[in-house]
Formats: structure tokens, sequence, C-alpha cells
């Protein structure tokens, strides 16, 4: 659509950058918060349209480029493939919406507040288009970190409360590690020129690494880009962030940020390493799962609704880590099939999530504007107060439990034919894994329509926990608007998963040099064949007609028969007179099960009350026991190295006129 | 496709629709017989739904559209899975477009909107309800992929037909993996479908109810459109237990002169079924809520197990 | 020519403001001093980028790549720090901490201090080079016992005692230097001349350099402040006023270091070993280590940055003692943003002081509430100096770590670990001081913030682009010290 | 070997030198620590001038009348002045017991010389063992400065230092250029002037130059 103009798609996504940059700057210059919120961020979108459609363009292509920026001998490489393309789509795609909400959110902010917000904002959009657009490791660092900071100062943009303070200083400090651990794996794969060239990923593309350094640099990736992805263990500042964020703050970390690293993985793992050792996969595999589980049995337990969906989120890039680990075991044994299918669920559920976990954070950010609560235990109810929210929501809700006709099911039952076609893999042991595996994952699945009901349930029906919740309002125009393009694109890519496929192909043809088009084309747009019609398929749109064609038949079919007839009257409740709202469950009830089945994996504390309190008060709080275990211990010994210090600091002249001599006396000692 | 195959479909849709109240009366009125009672005859379903749609819709007064929308739904999804399992003749035009994750997918779905609805009046049976609907779903659904996934592993492939075509077609294997399968989808089965010794139907004691603590809410046709909608949950797992345990006697795609023979057979293994059912539940009693976790880990696990052995013994030849 | 304007013009400005640093315009004075000098810098600097190396005045003065930058460098931050100085200066006086004698004699050793140093950087002897580093640490203990408070004045003796003691080592050092070099060069005036000594240093007796220079690196290297020669260092910084800070910081510790490099030189050409090179690189570690840990238990926030000097000062060391033209290169880099940033940071930090009228940082709260720019400029100078993309000290950082990550992989877990302790430290505290709720006062006088943005942008230009005349420069000074 | 009468008197006066050091490492009153210094002082200037006298360098000439006058006349008054203001004529109570410290100055002798002993033969002048003994006075003079608690005696172990490295200077190596001896004696003359003022300072903040009121920097 491009190349009609004679533009290269790069060029147009580097116009959006600079375009990005340019409004923040204008936003923090003209410090006018009427217009950011009318003008710059509306425009904002625009940008990001232009940007997925110029991606769009982009993904059958390459085309690189040099800028005279960054080191003398080391210039910014960019490079626009498949890869980076699809991930750019997904970024374009994903923040119109986000963008166009924020229009509305921010809208009652202080301009001192707005206009550095504003600038926050768009650097960090621009960085992770350059993250996905880097082809050197100077590059990619810069645009990298540059993205962890700006959203470090969009997380603590209301600074005022510590757990705000505490969010942002965990979640950069986990972050920078994080960095450190991606440097020194650029480093290993360091193509060997002398200077920086080594340092383009075209000189590691080329760069031969023997086994046991390939492994390293596979593990520091999986560790640097997991700290960014919230993976086990590293995954501690992800339900602390993300809430302390403004709502389309959190969209946009949950949606996309979390996805630059999914991006970082398989660039390292299939474009820069020229080996994939399967047993790696094995590796990421059970840790996806053990991420994916604890995930969503911690969501299950909360009871501040974006913890809770930080809580998914970590469960989901477990979902999506499992499916990278069947990509590499498949792709080692020579099963490309297989893996071309696991990467395109991979891909597949990663475009998914940005969908439904932005519009669920969305959401949250207009209930919070509506009820200024972020508690379930204050909520409920809103069904009746805020009906269009509820209805965008009950999409974005049925899509993360993974639901028919909606996207989340579609990555789901790819991620499950990958595993039910596993068999033959020619490790036995591995064999063995794979049910286990598929149960895990089906397990997962499962409990997240647990947690989905939970939020919704409890959020949006039952009876208002809270007087207050009377007389709330619903969400401003522009923040449906917004709202609706997300919810929109659950939809749609549930209901025409074989468009998303055919799109997808470009990026497992480039990584594992398979693509599924040639059996999903053969029978046609309206079914998903992934391998052939006998083995698999599926029709999401022929689901939805008949389901949604069944109740509107039954209930005209009731209607033409019987009658239509209905009173209203007071709820029935087996006859029980008085109902308050304090008697459904809360959260916490809700909860419980769960709670009770997995205790022994969480530290619980409770505080239940005697048989004769007078005022009965129980308390229950759930942590995390993977805290105890790698945080704190580092935190101690960090404090008993800086208590070990200070005692050589000792404030006598004279001792420090010692260290001097003895230095001297040392070093001259040894010289003789 | 083709005219047969669809009219296949419609009569196949038309069937399940009308006979899965006959099922639920015929399991009923077998129990009551074990238990020396003389039951109120396999018709009572009808004569209840056709009373229920007669009667005036009373709805609570915070009742939401979510609340009132959801009874069609539930019917249109136990229709369409009911409507999906080959019980006659394979070759279902519509089954391609739902596979059996699809399926549980559906299974799901239904679920999910039942427990909404019945969280939204807001009282406090209706959350207590929902609340033990998903925790034994949580665990059925994957028990039941698990399931279904052994038979897939099989038979190399997802499409319901493909198994039982597979399964029923083959030369006769005794494949050990599908007895642990079997015994696990039956407590699936007494688990979905709200029967002792997970549920009791009959009673509305709050400390053992589930299914009805969530309808508790719903009148008159609403009322009615649940219930047919469980009628035909429990025919669908009847017949998809049918499919996969004893396919035999099936009629193929475009053999139209086995189908009378089919038919016959169909009537029979439901017949059957329905007794066994009525059997289970006479001789087990209704156990704790707090058991039903372990009950149905149990029927997870065996499911996994059937999916080991199945890896084990089975492909290894 | 400009050399002498160089060296003249701070050296008069120090005599005129001793006579005139009571009166009103005494900080413009200062300033307009301080300006004269960069630019006489600039002009010399800009011959030496056309023309290349030179001497002058019979060979006592030698301008090269290397220091010739250092000056440039040396001249900007003074100028800025001057600038800075003026409001914060007029603010202290306001508080009744100074007097105008004070001031007087703040202003006049400001400009003493700048010429001794510039004097270091361009002599071509080696004596005079020692005369000048130790005169600057006079000039600076006056500086430093400014206040006249307890604090101040123990600050200053530590300073002084330790300082003088390393640097009499550092004497030693050059007679042996001397001593070896005469049995080459003859005696008399040229055996202490580095050009000549350059010239013949593969001649020069190794035993004897190698022994000078363990004593010239104990001497000089106090004045970097080196592990677990840096005792004096925090004190002098947290005690002395903010503007003093900024420039030992970001300029004394730079010039003590180019000594040390130049006399690494020598003794490289003259054992053709690493020797001199592995010295360094094992007190570069050390003190980047040590450093580390000590910042995390830091209450006073001047204190706090001052480790943070010496950490970096210790990065910069292990940079040259690797050498090779990709971690020299590197290693000047990180003089010139590690300069820019701490300064800019003091200046931050020297306001956000009298804001809420505590060094302590917890009595420091809420910056970017009370004076935005003031918490924007201490939470992004902090970020930088923490090696944060896109400025400039991740670019340094980036060469050293990828450079050494090859020669000297056994080093990476020890300079891995320091950076991330010491950014958990500094960067948890950066938080409670910036943001939360104020406990602050508005200044009396309006901030000086020019510099500390012109700093900030800087650096900032030097994350995400290096102009090539500027690497070429760096590069033809890498070549110089190998 | 035969070593001539000038390079006798030399080795004599590095003798005296070491002896002095240790004199003052030694000593428990201040004034005759000054007293010390100031012979120390003279000594150097005697030896600079013999070196001057038998190499025939005339600008040593200067440097010893330098030397004559900082080192064994001006400082000493200086000093002399300063404590009679300040009157802290009390005795130095050291950290370590004398013993000790000598036997560590022994030690540190010792070292010294091994250290010199390969750089000495290589020595062109006619005072080949000298600049050991210079090291040696230098380390003992840091070693002092290290065991004295009080300020003044601390400020006199750093001149004899000073002391040391210029004998070094001088012995060694016919003296450093000019410039560079001017250059120090003034850092040396400016140095304890600054440090007059400062003895002062501390005296009105803390009313005693004990050390050990100076040790509130620290880290806790």
């Amino acid at each position: 659509m491009f190349a009609s103009f004679g533009v290269l798609p790069m060029d147009v996504i580097l116009g959006v950058v600079v375009f990005w940059l340019a409004l923040g700057t204008a936003g923090l210059v003209l410090q006018n918060s009427r217009f950011i919120t009318r003008i710059i961020f509306p425009l904002g979108a625009l940008g990001s349209l232009v940007l997925a459609g110029a991606a769009l363009a982009g993904l059958n292509e390459v085309s690189t480029a040099i800028l005279p920026l960054g080191l003398p001998d080391l210039p910014f490489h960019l490079r626009m493939d498949a890869l980076s393309a699809f991930f750019l789509l997904l970024l374009g795609s994903a923040s119109i919406g986000i963008s166009l909400f924020s229009a509305g959110y921010f809208h009652g902010m202080p301009k001192s507040a707005l206009g550095p917000l504003c600038l926050e904002y768009h650097i960090f959009l621009a960085g992770m288009a350059l993250v996905f657009l880097a082809d050197d490791a100077y590059l990619f660092m810069v645009a990298w970190e540059s993205m962890a900071l700006s959203s470090y100062f969009l997380v603590t943009t209301d600074h005022d409360h510590p757990e705000v303070r505490r969010a942002g200083f965990l979640y950069l400090l986990i972050a920078h590690v994080g960095a450190i651990a991606i440097l020194m794996c650029f480093g290993v794969m360091h193509g060997g020129h002398g200077g920086h060239g080594g340092y383009t990923f075209d000189a590691m593309r080329h760069g031969q690494l023997p086994a046991f350094w390939a492994s390293v640099t596979f593990f520091l990736a999986l560790f640097g880009f997991g700290a960014k992805a919230g993976i086990l263990p590293l995954h501690a500042w992800l339900p602390e962030a993300h809430p302390a964020a403004p709502s389309p703050v959190s969209a946009m970390m949950s949606g996309i940020m979390l996805k630059t690293a999914i991006y970082g993985i398989l660039r390292v793992t299939f474009d820069l390493l020229d080996v994939q050792l399967w047993w790696w996969g094995v590796f990421a595999l059970a840790l996806g799962l053990l991420t994916a589980l604890f995930g969503v049995i911690f969501a299950a337990v909360q009871s501040d609704m974006k913890r809770l969906l930080a809580f998914s989120s970590i469960e989901n890039i477990g979902f999506i880590l499992t499916g990278i680990g069947l990509t590499i075991i498949f792709h080692d044994s020579h099963k490309e099939a297989l893996a071309a299918l696991a990467l395109t669920a991979t891909l597949y559920h990663a475009l998914n999530h940005a969908f439904m976990k932005g519009l669920l954070f969305l959401g949250t950010g207009s209930i919070l504007h509506a009820t200024g609560e972020r508690h379930l235990g204050k909520l409920g109810g809103l069904i009746r107060r805020m009906p269009e929210l509820a209805l965008l929501m009950l999409v974005g809700a049925l899509a993360l439990a993974g639901l028919p006709p909606l996207n989340g099911f579609v990555s789901e039952w790819l991620l499950l034919q990958a595993f039910l076609l596993s068999p033959g893999l020619p490790q036995p042991y591995v064999n063995m894994l794979v049910p286990i595996a598929a149960a895990a994952l089906a397990l997962a699945a499962a409990l997240a329509g647990y947690v989905m009901v939970k939020f919704y349930g409890v959020i949006f029906l039952g009876q208002p926990r809270d007087s207050s919740l009377a007389e709330v309002h619903d969400a401003g125009l522009w923040e449906r608007i917004g709202m609706l393009c997300m919810a929109v694109g659950c939809i749609a890519l549930g209901v025409f998963p074989s468009f998303v496929i055919l799109h997808l192909d470009f990026v497992t043809e480039m990584l594992v040099h398979h693509s599924l088009s040639a059996s999903a084309a053969k029978t046609g747009w309206l079914l998903l064949t992934p391998i052939e019609a006998e083995r698999a398929s599926y029709g999401p749109l022929v689901l939805l007609l008949i389901i949604v064609g069944g109740s509107l038949l039954t209930a005209f079919a009731v209607k033409k028969f019987y009658h239509g007839r209905v009173r209203r009257g007071p709820a029935w409740d087996c006859g029980f007179p008085a109902q308050t709202a304090r008697m459904q469950d809360t959260a916490e009830g809700f909860g419980q099960p769960i709670r009770q089945i997995f205790e022994w994996y969480m530290g619980v504390v409770r505080q239940v009350p005697a048989p004769f309190d007078r005022h009965p008060h129980f308390h229950s709080e759930t942590h995390d026991l993977l805290w105890n275990i790698f945080y704190a211990p580092a935190k101690r010994m960090n404090d008993a190295a800086g208590k070990l210090m200070g005692k050589l600091q000792h404030g006598r002249i004279h001792i420090y006129l010692l260290y001097s001599f003895v230095t001297l006396l040392a070093l001259l000692a040894f010289v003789r | 496709m083709s005219y047969p195959s669809l009219l296949l479909q419609l009569a196949q849709n038309a069937l399940v629709l009308l006979i899965a109240p006959l099922l639920l009366g015929w399991t009923s009125q077998c129990r009551a017989w074990m238990q020396n009672r003389s039951g109120a005859g396999v018709l009572q379903p009808y004569r209840n739904l056709n009373k229920l749609f007669h009667k005036d819709a009373v709805l609570a007064v915070n009742a939401s559209a979510l609340f009132r929308a959801t009874p069609y739904i539930l019917l249109a999804c136990m229709w369409l899975a009911a409507a999906l399992v080959p019980v006659l003749a394979t070759g279902l035009p519509l089954s391609p477009a739902v596979d059996v994750i699809a399926l549980v997918g559906i299974f799901a779905l239904a679920r999910v909107f039942i427990s909404l609805a019945a969280m939204d009046i807001g009282t406090a049976f209706g959350s207590l309800g929902a609340r033990r609907e998903m925790l034994v779903g949580f665990l059925a659904e994957p028990a039941l992929l698990m399931v279904l996934f052994t038979a897939s592993t099989i038979s190399g492939s997802t499409s319901l037909i493909t198994i039982v075509e597979t399964l029923a077609h083959k030369p006769f294997v005794l494949y050990p993996s599908m007895v642990f399968a079997a015994v696990a989808f039956i407590m699936v089965m007494l688990a979905e479908n709200a029967r002792i010794p997970v549920d009791n139907p009959a009673t509305h004691l709050e400390l053992t109810m589930i299914h009805e603590a969530m309808v508790l809410e719903y009148s008159a046709r609403h009322l009615a459109l649940v219930e047919w909608a469980g009628a035909l949950k429990l025919l669908a797992y009847t017949t998809i237990c049918i499919a996969l345990f004893v396919p035999w006697g099936i009629a193929e795609t475009g053999n139209w002169g086995a189908l009378p023979l089919a038919v016959a057979a169909l009537a029979l293994k439901l017949a059957g079924a329905g007794a066994g059912l009525a059997l289970l539940e006479t001789l087990s009693a209704k156990m704790r809520i707090f058991r039903v976790p372990e009950f149905m880990g149990t029927a997870f696990l065996l499911a996994v197990l059937g999916l080991l052995t199945h890896f084990l013994l089975e492909t290894a030849a | 020519m400009e050399i002498l304007w160089v060296l003249l013009v701070p050296l008069f400005g120090g005599l005129l403001l001793a006579v005139f640093g009571t009166r009103r315009f005494a900080p413009e004075l200062n300033s307009a001093a301080s300006f004269c000098t960069l630019v006489a810098a600039a002009a010399l600097a800009s011959r030496v980028v056309a023309g290349g190396a030179f001497t002058a005045w019979d060979e006592q003065f030698f301008v090269d790549a290397f220091n010739v930058f250092l000056v440039a460098l040396t001249a900007f931050v003074g100028f800025t720090t001057s600038l800075f100085s003026r409001p914060y200066m007029r603010i202290e006086q306001h508080h009744g901490k100074l007097t105008a004698n004070m001031l007087r004699l703040y202003y006049s050793m400001y400009q003493l201090f700048s010429f001794t140093m510039l004097l270091a950087l361009l002599t071509n002897n080696m004596g005079i080079l020692w005369v000048a580093m130790e005169a600057a640490t006079l000039t600076t203990v006056l500086l430093v016992s400014l206040y006249r408070t307890p604090a101040s004045l123990e600050a200053a003796w530590k300073y002084f005692i330790l300082c003088g003691v390393g640097i009499a080592q550092a004497l030693f050092g050059t007679i042996l230097l001397y001593f070896a070099a005469e049995k080459v060069l003859g005696a008399g005036g040229t055996a202490l001349l580095w050009t000549h000594l350059n010239a013949v240093k593969t001649d020069i007796d190794p035993t004897v350099l190698s022994l000078a220079f363990v004593f010239l690196l104990v001497g000089y290297g106090t004045k970097v402040g080196l592990a677990p020669l840096h005792n004096w260092l925090p004190d002098a910084h947290a005690e002395g006023p903010t503007p003093v800070s900024a420039v030992l910081s970001g300029l004394l510790l730079n010039v003590a270091l180019y000594a040390v490099v130049r006399s690494k030189v020598l003794v490289d050409g003259a054992l053709g070993t690493r020797f001199a090179g592995d010295l360094m690189i094992g007190f570069g570690l050390l003190s980047v280590v040590m450093a580390a840990f000590f910042l995390s238990r830091q209450k006073d926030v001047k204190r706090m940055f001052a480790y943070s000097s010496i950490e970096h000062m210790g990065l910069m060391t292990f940079a040259f003692g690797m050498g090779g033209p990709v971690a020299t290169f590197a290693a000047l880099l990180h003089m010139t943003v590690h300069s820019l940033t701490k300064s800019a940071i003091f200046f931050a930090v020297g306001h956000a002081a009298q804001e809420s009228g505590t060094q302590l940082m917890e009595g420091i709260r809420g910056l970017i509430k009370t004076s935005p720019t003031v918490g924007w400029g201490l939470a992004l100078g902090t970020l930088a100096i923490l090696g944060m993309p896109p400025f400039g000290v991740f670019t340094s950082e980036f060469m050293i770590i990828t450079t050494a990550m090859h020669g000297y992989p056994w080093a990476m877990p020890f300079l891995l670990a320091a950076l991330g302790v010491a950014f958990a430290a500094i960067f948890g505290r950066m938080q409670l001081m910036v943001f939360g709720e104020t406990a602050g006062a508005r200044l009396p006088h309006p901030p000086a913030l020019l510099p500390v943005f012109a700093h900030l942008a800087l650096v900032l230009m030097l994350g995400l682009y290096i102009p090539p005349y500027l690497a070429e420069w760096y590069r033809q000074a890498a070549a110089l010290i190998g | 070997m035969n070593i001539p009468f000038s390079g006798q008197i030399i080795n004599m006066c590095a003798a005296l030198l070491l002896l002095i050091a240790f004199a003052m490492l030694s000593q428990r009153r201040i004034l005759s620590l000054i007293n010390l210094f100031a012979l120390q002082g003279l000594i150097l200037a005697v030896s600079t001038s013999v070196v001057a006298y038998s190499s025939h360098q005339v600008h040593l000439y200067y440097s010893a009348a330098l030397t004559l006058l900082l080192k064994a006349v001006a400082l000493p008054l200086i000093l002399h002045r300063l404590i009679r203001k300040l009157n802290v004529k009390w005795d130095v109570e050291t950290l370590f017991n004398i013993p000790t410290t000598m036997l560590a100055g022994l030690a540190l002798v010792v070292f010294a010389f091994n250290l010199a002993a390969p750089i000495s033969q290589m020595a062109g002048t006619i005072t080949k063992s000298t600049l050991g003994i210079a090291m040696a006075s230098v380390l003992l003079s840091f070693l002092m400065m290290i065991t004295r608690s009080k300020a003044v005696p601390q400020v006199v172990g750093f001149l004899a230092m000073e002391n040391g490295l210029f004998f070094a200077a001088t012995s060694a190596t016919y003296g450093m250029p000019m410039v560079v001896e001017l250059g120090i004696a003034l850092d040396v003359l400016v140095g304890m002037l600054i440090l007059g003022i400062f003895f002062f300072q501390i005296r009105t903040a803390f009313d005693s130059l004990d050390l050990e009121h100076m040790e509130k920097l620290k880290e806790d």
C-alpha cells in the first residue's frame, strides 16, 4: 500500500517514531491540558494507525537502514523483517485504542503533571518501536532502557503513595538487572570482529557459537528478557507496578511492553543464534507452565482488580513461554510443521493478549474514574450503572477466559493442537512430559475462567457493595471509543483466525522455515485447519452464528408458541427475608476454594476471630513465597556487605594513613 | 456439504432437542424403580417444561440483561454441543467447525454464563452456587479435555467424526488407556450434570446444592430453558460417552442402509446409559462439598494417567 | 600563546578577586574570568585539533589531544560551575552561613584552583606537574574548610594530611623517575620533560621505573580517590561548599588520573609488560566494588555522590588499565560524561539541600513538587550517572563492559554486581528525595538551572550521537595513550 | 673500595638522618621533636652543599641555602611560635608503645634497603647507598605520622618526610631542576602557613589539637 507511493514501510515507521517524539515534546512545551488530551493523544493514535498499516505492508519484505547516530564505529543499524513487522503491528494496532482512551482518561489531570506524562508516554511508544527495529546491540540497549525509563516515570505518576514509589523502584531495579543480563548475552554473541563491528545483529547472525556458549547466551537472554516479561521468579515487580500505574499505562505495559521481551527471546533464540537445543525448550516449557499456573492461582486470590489482572498477565506470559519452549523442541527435532504450529500459537497468543488485557486494564481505568475504588470488596452491580462498559468488559473477560468464539480460545486451541500432535519426538522423556504439560496447560486455562468469572461477577454483577456506587456514571466517550477498538480487535481475531494466520506465516517462515498457509488455505477461510482437515479443524464464525442464531431462534419460538410476559419482584433467594449486599460473596470469599486447595504453595496469613469476640474480625492475606526465597536473602546479603564495608571507614586519620602505608608497602613488596 | 448430509444434520438437531428430556425422564424413572418407588413416568420432564412455559416469568427487580439472555445462550450452546456428537451417523457437516477442544470450550462458555447469571441478582445462594460451579468446573474441564485427548491421540485427530470412525471401524483393540479415560469421563459426567455424589438436583439444601443454587432466581420459561439445556447437556455427555467408548453400530458417511440399525443401537445404548447412571446415583451417597475437589482431582489424575499409559504402552508398539 | 592566556586569566582573576572579592559584582567577575578561560581554552583546543600537538616556552609546556581535551573540559565545567555558584553562594550568604570575607576567599581560591589544574594539565615537566597538583591540594583545602564548622575543618584536615602524604609519595616517584631518566637524558632540565621521556622511554631502566610507578600510583591515586586510599574524598565532598564538591568530583579527580595515565605511558614503554595496566585494573576494580557497597549505607546526599565518584573513577582506572584503542576511548569518554553529569548532579543537590535545609537524605523530600526543575535535574542526572541509556554514561560503560568481557571475563561478575548494587542504592534514595510529599521552602534567589540542564543535554547528546570531530579527538588521545 | 672524602661525609649525613628519624620516632616531647626536625634540616643543608661542592653543581648551592633557611630556621621558628601561641607543650602520647614502633621501624629500614639495593648499584653518583636511607627515612616519618595522636607531631612527621624526599633528590640525583625545587619549596612554605592558620581554627573549633576530636566523619 505504501510501495505505491514509493515509500518504504520502514521510512513510514521511522516517521511515526519521530512524529511521536515531536508530539511528546509539544505536550511538554505547551502544557495545555485541553490541547494535550484533545489533540495530541488522538494524533498519537493516528500515528499508531499509520504504524500498524506500515507494519502490515512490511510483513513480507526485509528492509534495512543505518542512521548516522550512536557510537562512532557502531552507528544505529535498523532492520525490519517479518518478526519486527509483526510486533510493530501488535504495537500499532493495540496502542490505537489505548491512546484514544488516554485522551479521555487524562483529561482531568493538572497540566503540570500532564506535560511530562505526555512526553513520557510518547517516548515509551517510540522506544518500543525502536526496540523492534534495532539491528545492533547498542541501539537495542538504548531503545530498551529508554522504554524502561519512560515507563518507570509513567508508573510513578502519582508518587505521593509510598507503595507506588516502592513499585517503581522494584520495577526499574529488576528491569535494570535484566538489562545487564541482556548486555552480557549480546557480549557473548559478539561476532568476533575487532572493535564494535561485531555488535551488529548481522555479525551475530553469521557468528558460529559452540553449543556451550550458545546455551549460555540463551539462558542469559531468558533471564534478561524474563525480567521484563515477568517470568518466574523475576515476576515480583509486575503485580506491584501494574496497579500503581495509571490504567492506560498498565494496559500499555501489560499488553505491549511485555511482548517486547517475547520479541527479544524469539529474536535471540531463532534469529541470532544458529543452533537451538531441545533441552532449552524443555526448560522453557517447564518454566512457562510453572509461571502460568503460579500466575493464575495467585490471580484467583487477589482482591485488587488491577493486581488480579497483573497476575493474569503473568499467566499469559507463561502460556507464551510454553509455546516458545514447544517450538524449540520441535525445531530441534526437525518437525518443522509442528514448530511452525507452536510458533503460530505463541505469536497469536501474544497478539490476543495485547488486545484482551489492554481492554480489561482500560476498563479498570474507567471503573477507577467512576468509583475511585480498586478494591473488589467495595465494587459490585456496576452493570446497572455502566451498561456499555459492562458489555465491552464482558467481551474482554470472556476472551481472557479463553472461551470460543473469542480470540483467547484460538491461540489456546492452536497450542493444544501443537501438544496433541507432539508424539513421536526422539526424546522419550519429552514424550512423557508432553501429556503432563498439556494437562497443566488445560488446568491453567480452566482456572483462567474461574478468575474471570470472579473478576467480572464481583465488579459488575450482584448488588453494589458500597453505597457510593449508587451515583456512578458510565465511561466517557473517548474512553468508550478506545475500549471499543480493543473489543473489536478481540472479536475479529477470534472470528477470522485464518486471515491472521496467513500473516503470521511470514514470521514462521522466517524463524522456523515453514508455514501453515499451505494447509490453512486449502479448506478456505471459513475453517481453521493448521495441519489437515482430518486432523483438526475449527470454524469460529460458524460457531458464533449457530450460538447467536440458536438463541434468537429459541427466543422467537418461545414468544411465538407461548408468551413473553414478565413480572418484576424482589429476589426470592429461597425465601430468605432480608438480603443485603454483604450476604453475597466477597472477592476473598470467591477465591477461598482456590486458596484452600493451593494453600501449600502460598504464604497465607489468617487472623480468625475467637468464638466469643464482641466484634469478630476475620482477616486473611496471601503472600508470594518466592519473595522470601529469592529477594529477601539478596537484600540481607547486600546490607551485611555494606555494614562490613562501613567498618573500614573508621573516621581515625591514623587508620587511613595506615591503609595508605600498607598499600604502599604491599605494592613495593609486589614489585620486588 | 451435500443435501443428504445437511438433512442428516437437521434431523440430528431436531432429534437431540426432542429426546433430551426423555433421557432425563428415563433416568429418574429407573432411579425410582431401583429405590422401590413408582416414578412419575418417563414423560414427566416434558410436562414440567410445558407447565413452566405457560407461567408468567418473575424477575428480580435488579435482574440485568445478562440474566435474561443467559437461558437462551445456554440452550443454544448445549443444543449445538449435543448436535455435534455423531450418534446415528458420522459425516455431520457441522462437526468440522467444532472439534473436541472447541466442544469443551462450548461447555465452558455455558458454564461461565450460567455462573455470571447466578451472581447477577446478588443473593447469597447465587454467588455460592456460582463459586461452587466454577470450582467443579475448573477441575472437570481439564479432566474432560484429557479424556478427549486420549481418544484423539489414539485416532490422531481432534475431530469427533474421525475419532468415532477410527474407534468404530478399526478392528477391535483393547486400549488400556481408554479404560482410565472411561472412569475419568464418568466421574466428570456425574459432576458436570449435577448428579449424586457431587450434587443433588432434588434438594434445595444450602450445604449441598450447586446447580440448583445458581438457578434459584429463574422462573417460568427461563427456568424451562435452563432445565432443557441441562437435559441436552446430559444427552450430550451420554452420547460422547457412547461415541468414545462404545461406538460400534454407528452408520458410516453416506451408508443410509445402516441407519435403522444405528437408530436401534443408539436407543439401546441410551437406555443402558440412563439405567447405569441411575444405578450409580442409587449406590452412592452425596459427598461433602469440600470433598468435591478431591473427587474431581482424582478424575483429572485418572485422565492424565490414561494419556500417559497411552504414550507408554500404545505408541511404543 | 593561547597557553599563556589559559594560564594567566585565572591567575590574575584570582589576584583580582582577592582584592574585589567582597564587592557585589564579585560573582559576575568570577564568571567572567572563567568565561575568558573557556574562550582561551577553546582557541587552544581548536588550534590543536587543526595543527596537532606542539610544545611551547622552551618545551616547558606541551599540548596534545589528550590534555587539551581535558583543558577544554576543565575550562567548560569551571565556567558552568562559576555560573552555578553565583546564586548558590548568594543564597548561602542570605542564609547567614558565609561572610563577605569568606566569599572573597572562595572566589579568589576558585580561580587559583582552576589555574593550578590547568597548569598541571598543560605543563610538560613532571616536576611542575607535581608542584601544580600540590598547589591544587592547598587551594582546595582552603575551599573545603570554607564554612569553618568543626565538620568542615575535620574534613579539610584529613584531606590535607592524606593528600599531602600521598602527594609526597608521588614526589618520591618523580625523583626516582628523574633518577632513572638522567642516566639516559643526562642531568639538568630535560630529564623531567615528558616529551623527552616519552621519546626515550624504551631505554629507561625498568626496575627503577616500576618502583617509581608504584610511588606515583599511590601518590596520585590518593587524589584520584582509589580505594583504599580514598578515605579523604567523601568527607571533603560532603563538608565543602557544593560548587567545590562539583569541581572536585568533576575536575580534580580527572587531573589526578591524568597524571597517573601520563606516567603509565612511560612505564609501559620502559617495561613493555602489562605491569602498570594490571596494577590499575586491580585498583580500579577494588574501588568500584568497595564504593558500590559503601553507597548502600549513606545518609548524606553529597557523601553518597562522592562515593559514586569513587566508583566511576575506579571504572575509568580500570578502563585505562585495560588499554587498547576501544577501552581508552571509552575511558576518555567516561571522563567527559562523568564530569558533566556529576557536576550537574551536585548543582541540583546543592539547591535541593538549600531548599530543605539539610544534606541528610531523609530530610529531602518531594523535590519535583517544590521546584520541578531541581527535582527533574536530580532525577535525570542520577539516572544518567547510573548508566541508564540514552545518556552518555551508558555509552562509555557499554564500551568498557563489552571490551572487558573479552579481555578480562573474570572481572565481569565483580563489575556487574557492583554496578547493580550501586544502582539499587543510589536509585532508591534518589526516588525518595525526588518524589513523595514535599518538605521544602522556596529559595530566596532563583536557582541556577542552566548549568544543570546544559550538562545533561550534552550528556544526552553524547549518548545518542558522538560528533565525528570529537570522536577523532578521542581517537588521537587514545592513540597517544595506547 | 675507597670512597672520596665528600662521599664519606655524605654517607655520614645519611647515617645521621636515619638516626634522627629514629629519634623522632621515639621522641615524646614536642619541643625536642621540633629541635630534632631543625637538626635534620641542618644536616640536609650540609649534605646538599657537600654534594654541590663535589659535583660542581651550582644550583645545588642555592637549594642548600634554601634548605637551610626554610627547614632549619623558618619552619622550626614557625612551629615554636605556634606551640607557644597555642600552648600545646604537653608530651606526645603515642598510639603504640615506643618499643613496638622502634621494631617496626627497624623492619622498615631493612625493607627499604632491600628495595633500594638494585637501584643504587646503577647510581652513577658518588653516593650510591643514600637512596635506601632516604627511602627508609621517608617510610619512618610515615610511620611516625601514623603513630602520633596529636596534630602538631603529625605535621612535623609530614615535614620530616619532605626532608627525606629532599635528601633523596639531592644525594641520589644531584638535585632536581631548579624550577622544580623552587616550586616544591614554595609549596612546603605555603602548606606550613595554611597549617598555621588551620591550627588556630581547629583550636577555636575543638579547643584542642587532639586528633581524637576529629573522628566524627565516618560510616556508622
